[in-house]
């Protein structure tokens, strides 16, 4: 199956673009969103975590989280470049809320076929929810939760939108013999759900420098779990390249408005009687920082419509993305600061919370070198 | 099925299916000398003349100027020149020698000559017999194409012509120059015009061309003196001191799709000759011992590897998604990215090719032992042409800051 | 015996010996609070109290101001600054409080001002007594230094101010600022002078200091706004009018041996604090596991971390070199890097770190999970205010191209 | 021993650096260089290398290749540091000439002890020589020729100056048992010393790119050696930092030479009604050229003087200073022709020659990445 020449982009995923823009700036312009979270600027305060909670009950009205989930289970049934789009919109107004954790749980729900449907019907009526399967070292594959006899026992670490969750999909290694302490190639991974209140599960909130995301370590001490798939580390293995695209949508969204905010301001401010953007410094840094963006969107349409048309390409697909996106995300960063001079070093500029949300997605999902080696391994 | 042929038209699934049964019956087969590695590039008569009866024979099959109408020349078709040149890259053919013809000069006399001009140069400009080159670049006036001091003056209806070009590639073996000139010093821009002009018919009666050898070592662009050269005013392209907007007709296709660095009207490289990228490189590396192993398999050289790869894919996914209007913002955002993009990604290519290449990168075209016989230092250095010719890589930065991002003039 | 020793004069022989014994019985211990990674992020007046007593007794045994007249409180003595700080830095002693005093105000008071000012202020500067600060930027100059509009008003012997200055670090704390206005709008430079200002003692009477918080939440930097503060005409440096070239003085001060990037008069961090070196990142790469591996294992980190290590030890060779003229064609060409380099460096350092500490890269000052407390995305982010302040990378590119390559003012 | 604080630069080192400069600005002005070895443009036609021997003759008259060598054998006994800078203006002056490789063959000597004195001794008179060391794979262990029974047998590829040198100073595997095919960890190695007109031994010459170079493949057939050392291992490893240190000495001089002459050209040449220096992004690339020449050259006079003073040390100053210097030199040659624009890229303009020697010199004697991996087995 090859790929249609427009990704698949048809009028309904332009029309959702065009209007979850207008939401976001509608409900969520920057100067409210910087009241919200960067009240209390104190770096050595602890983790507290304004958010916008009504916003995301008009997401879930909108169906939002609903869209990725077949219609048999209450979902709409859109394609990922359609998603893509939604969460690059997203990503463009910094939004916090638990979005994009609830459509990456649905992309792994989704890859466990029939067997999702449960949970996906929770998350389509808005449940938000998160997936939960980091070890400290932040490898991928689940080796610090595990499953004995219905229960789950340990910690995973680095869990995004955990303390907005209603919902943890959990990845836990499953524990066939006594021995409970040495992971082992043999061990079978599970899926689990669990209710955000369930007994025995505690959440250690992380300080973290991103005002628009909350992360904690989330702890399990006999945690009652409802086993989704018993024997997921294929589908597991196949959701990580969704995971990896929303991931990426949201940072090229980030880029942009780090652009184009930058762009504005080197119209307007001079030095030196000249605007900024007259300088070469100032304007070649910009159009590199707009080439980067313009890759990572291309491959980013590219990857999401693998996803819808061509799933062979899509690992190789998602990893140049998240790779791409990446360094673009870097790059935005560190040149909007830059060329916004003194003023793009304060508190009171917006700037800086793009700045920590893209330094943010950087790190998560593995990084650029990361999704390189694993790209050389399948073309070289 | 590929992705292209999803959604072709009737017409185009006609015409594709033509396309590939000619080009399985006319392969031209492998030259019996190196061909160059680009058009520019061509070196010899014997090369040429290989190229020249290749474009003959695929235009009078009707694969060349297919979307031009049939009045100069043309295939009178719709959008089927893209349906070609598929079928021809995937043949692996080699490529068009006339490559500023069809890329420059064509767009340019078909949407600003007259009609007398248009049914006279278009037909052989397609077949390949006339090959074209281009009068832009001065020795003062590279970056600032508005400053160019070449002047025509009038007396009559004839021209005379004084002046100096360079960096005139194929203007060795050219009938034809498009030629940006002056023909009132007092306006910059409302002071120039814009002709096309004979070469090979009037050498010795006006026009000197010298040719300048390149880092490489290689010929392959010139110098063009001009002096008192008289032409009649039937050769002038729009109307006088409108030279600037024909010339911007010019780099719009040059830049926009490519002429110089991708094939557009069927420019394809041949098989004998080394593709710059970076599968290239990646197949260099597994035949590059390093210490005890492959070259391939050292982490650092990967890592690069797949930086190009991901470059490569991200520039054609650039072409692609520009064809997607809710998917950007700006329409020349993404056109006016092309050759900056492709010339400094074969750059880096190739410049990593050295990388894996190691002490052999210091081998040359005349050394056996040289991995790819040599090419790769040969494409690093000529990758310079690249970001420097037709708008060096500052200046695209330039007009993209300025045209797309709005930002200040930086002159 | 180190590098430095070796080529010790016997005064400094002397003074080395003297330093050593001073520091050993004198070491300041570690304080009761974090300290911030510099003196420029200062926050609170515990800090304060801490460093400020530190620097009094180092003072007080002579170890600030060494190389000054003993009339001006110095200590009178030849190239012994240097040894003192060697001393300093060796035994991990915390830095100074008062860096834009030590670095910038006294030698451009030295320099430019009157002998009662100087026998009047210098003292309270080098004992840290007196906090400075300095008031160059503007919210609309920035770069542009020269375009400044503070604006002063003379009437008999006083000096009536109005204006507002951005960016001006430990301003909150200062006693003292060093003050660039415009006394003529109509001669860009000659328009300018030059004063010090009193500041704490006149809050409320003329003058407003308000703090800006940095992008890392941290105060440190703050906005200072003049509404007719009266200074009499005897805090006024140099001739009127000559405000530029006193700047230059100031700024050769900060640019070159970089008051505001490496310990000049003795500011020297704490143990307490991050170092943002290539060693620390190593360390950090050690303790950070990457799958079954350390972090220090990855060959592509090893190698981003070799070329910061490289890179530092160029730059303190750099700092060498500079000093051995048969080695150097042009005087500055060395000393005029200084800035661009140090703050680039750590920048590149930090982000750097946080690539190794992976997804921990998140956790920040109050998460006990944080490698080094969470102190490496301060330094990142603290990265920013070095390669803006005091002149951008861009403007420190600039002065590089125009003053020592001799290229085209780019403006 | 700690290192003296000028890197023992002293007075006859700055007498010889400027008279070196002097001698090629008035001996070998660019115009003249180019017009004897830039006289063939065709790139395909075959390896021919014309040099300028009564230069070299010159420059043994003035004790050069001498200078590294102790008095004992006819030589100077000059510090590194003064040799560092004499290849410096060696470098500059794109000389092609067989100093560096004699330089370096008497490196290696003198790590042999006194063993080295006999052919030490030749090199003092001026019998240009180089070293014949590497394998096909460029590897630096003398895995391609080997000594038995006091002959060699083999090929020495990439062998610098061969059509220029008198000497070869060859290291070899000794084959102990019967088995002389595969090279095993207990071979020991041999350094030869071998005259250019010895029987059984022919040069391949390479065709290359560098104009200012010339290379060889040289091949042995039964080549009666004269034997150095016969257990040569710890000596060869001894003499790489020396053989690294002197090949950046010449990479630093031609970046410099790269850098002003773009610089005068972009303070001459006028665009858009301004010098080409006024655009920033000349401006800011001709300074990170210079910073990049500076960082080098700062290191290469360190890693000298770690030669004379802290031998201890030697080896990490030497790679670092091969891998800045290889970086830089790419950097300046890149750069110098961009900036340059058309003409930079035409056979008459003089840059091609620097462009093509570093090219060559970078990937000699371990690129960047190489010394910096080797650095890494130090520092971490």
């Amino acid at each position: 199956m090859g790929q249609p020449n427009n990704y698949g982009f048809e009028e309904e995923a332009a029309y959702l673009k065009e209007s979850a823009r207008r939401f976001f700036g509608d409900k969520l312009p920057i100067n409210e969103l910087h009241g919200l979270v960067a009240g209390d600027p104190n770096p050595e305060s602890q983790a507290n975590v304004p958010w916008p909670k009504e916003l995301w009950g008009q997401m879930v009205e909108l169906g939002w989280p609903s869209l990725l989930a077949p219609e048999s289970c209450g979902g709409v049934g859109m394609p990922w470049v359609a998603v893509a789009a939604l969460l690059e919109e997203n990503g463009r107004a910094a939004c916090p809320s638990p979005l994009l954790s609830s459509l990456q749980s649905t992309a792994v729900l989704k890859a466990c076929g029939d067997a999702g449907n449960a949970a996906m019907t929770e998350l389509a009526v808005g449940r938000a929810a998160t997936i939960a399967c980091l070890d400290e070292s932040a490898s991928l594959y689940g080796q610090s939760v595990h499953l004995k006899d219905g229960k789950l026992e340990g910690s995973a670490h680095f869990v995004q939108d955990a303390g907005k969750a209603e919902r943890f999909l959990v990845l836990a290694r499953v524990l066939a013999g006594e021995d409970d302490s040495a992971p082992s190639e043999s061990d079978s991974l599970a899926l689990c759900w669990v209710h955000a209140d369930a007994e025995g599960l505690s959440l250690c909130r992380n300080a973290i420098v991103d005002l628009t995301r909350d992360q904690a370590r989330v702890d399990f001490s006999g945690v009652a779990a409802q086993v989704v798939l018993q024997d997921a580390a294929a589908a597991w293995q196949s959701a990580l390249p969704a995971l990896w695209v929303l991931a990426s949508a949201d940072m090229v969204g980030a880029a942009e408005w780090q652009l184009q905010t930058t762009v504005e301001y080197a119209q307007q401010r001079k030095q030196f009687d000249r605007p900024l953007g007259f300088f070469q410094a100032v304007k070649h840094d910009l159009v590199n920082v707009m080439i980067a963006i313009d890759e990572s969107k291309s491959l980013l349409y590219s990857a999401a419509c693998a996803l819808d048309w061509e799933p062979e390409r899509a690992v190789q697909s998602a990893h140049m993305v998240k790779a791409s996106a990446t360094d673009t995300a870097a790059l935005a960063s560190g040149r909007s600061v830059q060329c916004h001079g003194g003023i793009g070093f304060t508190w009171e500029c917006y700037l800086h919370l793009y700045f920590k949300r893209q330094e943010h997605s950087q790190r998560l999902w593995g990084d650029a070198a990361w999704h390189r080696s694993q790209l050389a391994e399948i073309l070289i | 099925m590929t992705e292209q042929e999803r959604k072709d038209s009737p017409e185009q699934v006609e015409f594709r299916a033509y396309c590939r049964n000619w080009i399985q019956g006319n392969h031209p087969g492998q030259p019996s000398s190196r061909l160059p590695l680009s058009p520019l590039e061509i070196m010899t008569r014997e090369q040429l003349a290989y190229l020249q009866s290749w474009q003959k024979s695929a235009y009078d099959a009707g694969l060349v100027g297919c979307d031009y109408p049939t009045e100069v020349g043309g295939g009178g078709r719709t959008d089927c020149q893209r349906v070609a040149n598929e079928e021809l890259i995937a043949a692996k053919t080699p490529f068009y020698p006339n490559v500023i013809g069809l890329g420059m000069a064509a767009p340019t006399v078909f949407h600003h000559g007259s009609d007398e001009l248009k049914q006279r140069l278009l037909p052989r400009l397609f077949s390949g017999e006339d090959i074209w080159c281009q009068g832009f670049s001065e020795p003062g006036a590279g970056s600032d194409l508005a400053s160019v001091q070449t002047f025509a003056e009038r007396s009559g209806d004839t021209w005379r012509i004084n002046g100096h070009k360079v960096w005139t590639s194929l203007a060795h073996f050219a009938e034809w120059m498009i030629l940006l000139l002056r023909t009132d010093k007092s306006h910059k821009y409302d002071g120039l015009s814009y002709f096309v002009v004979p070469i090979a018919s009037r050498i010795g009666q006006g026009v000197t061309v010298r040719p300048l050898i390149k880092m490489t070592g290689e010929t392959g662009f010139n110098e063009v003196i001009f002096e008192d050269l008289e032409v009649s005013d039937a050769y002038r392209l729009d109307e006088l001191g409108k030279g600037w907007q024909v010339a911007m007709t010019t780099l719009l296709h040059e830049r926009g799709a490519g002429g110089l660095t991708t094939p557009r009207a069927g420019g394809l490289k041949s098989d004998a000759a080394l593709t710059v990228t970076a599968r290239s490189a990646i197949e260099l590396a597994k035949n590059t011992r390093r210490g005890a192993d492959q070259a391939s398999a050292d982490p650092l050289l990967r890592d690069r590897l797949m930086k190009q790869v991901i470059r490569e894919q991200a520039f054609a996914e650039n072409q692609r998604r520009a064809r997607v209007p809710a998917l950007n913002d700006h329409p020349m955002r993404l056109p006016l990215q092309t050759k900056l993009l492709a010339t400094e990604l074969a750059q880096d290519t190739s410049a990593l090719a050295l990388d894996i290449a190691g002490p052999s990168a210091s081998l040359y075209l005349a050394d056996d032992a040289a991995p790819a016989r040599g090419q790769w230092p040969l494409a690093y250095m000529n990758s310079y042409g690249m970001t420097i010719a037709a708008g060096t890589s500052e200046i695209q930065r330039n007009i993209l800051g300025e045209r797309v991002l709005g930002l200040a003039k930086s002159k």
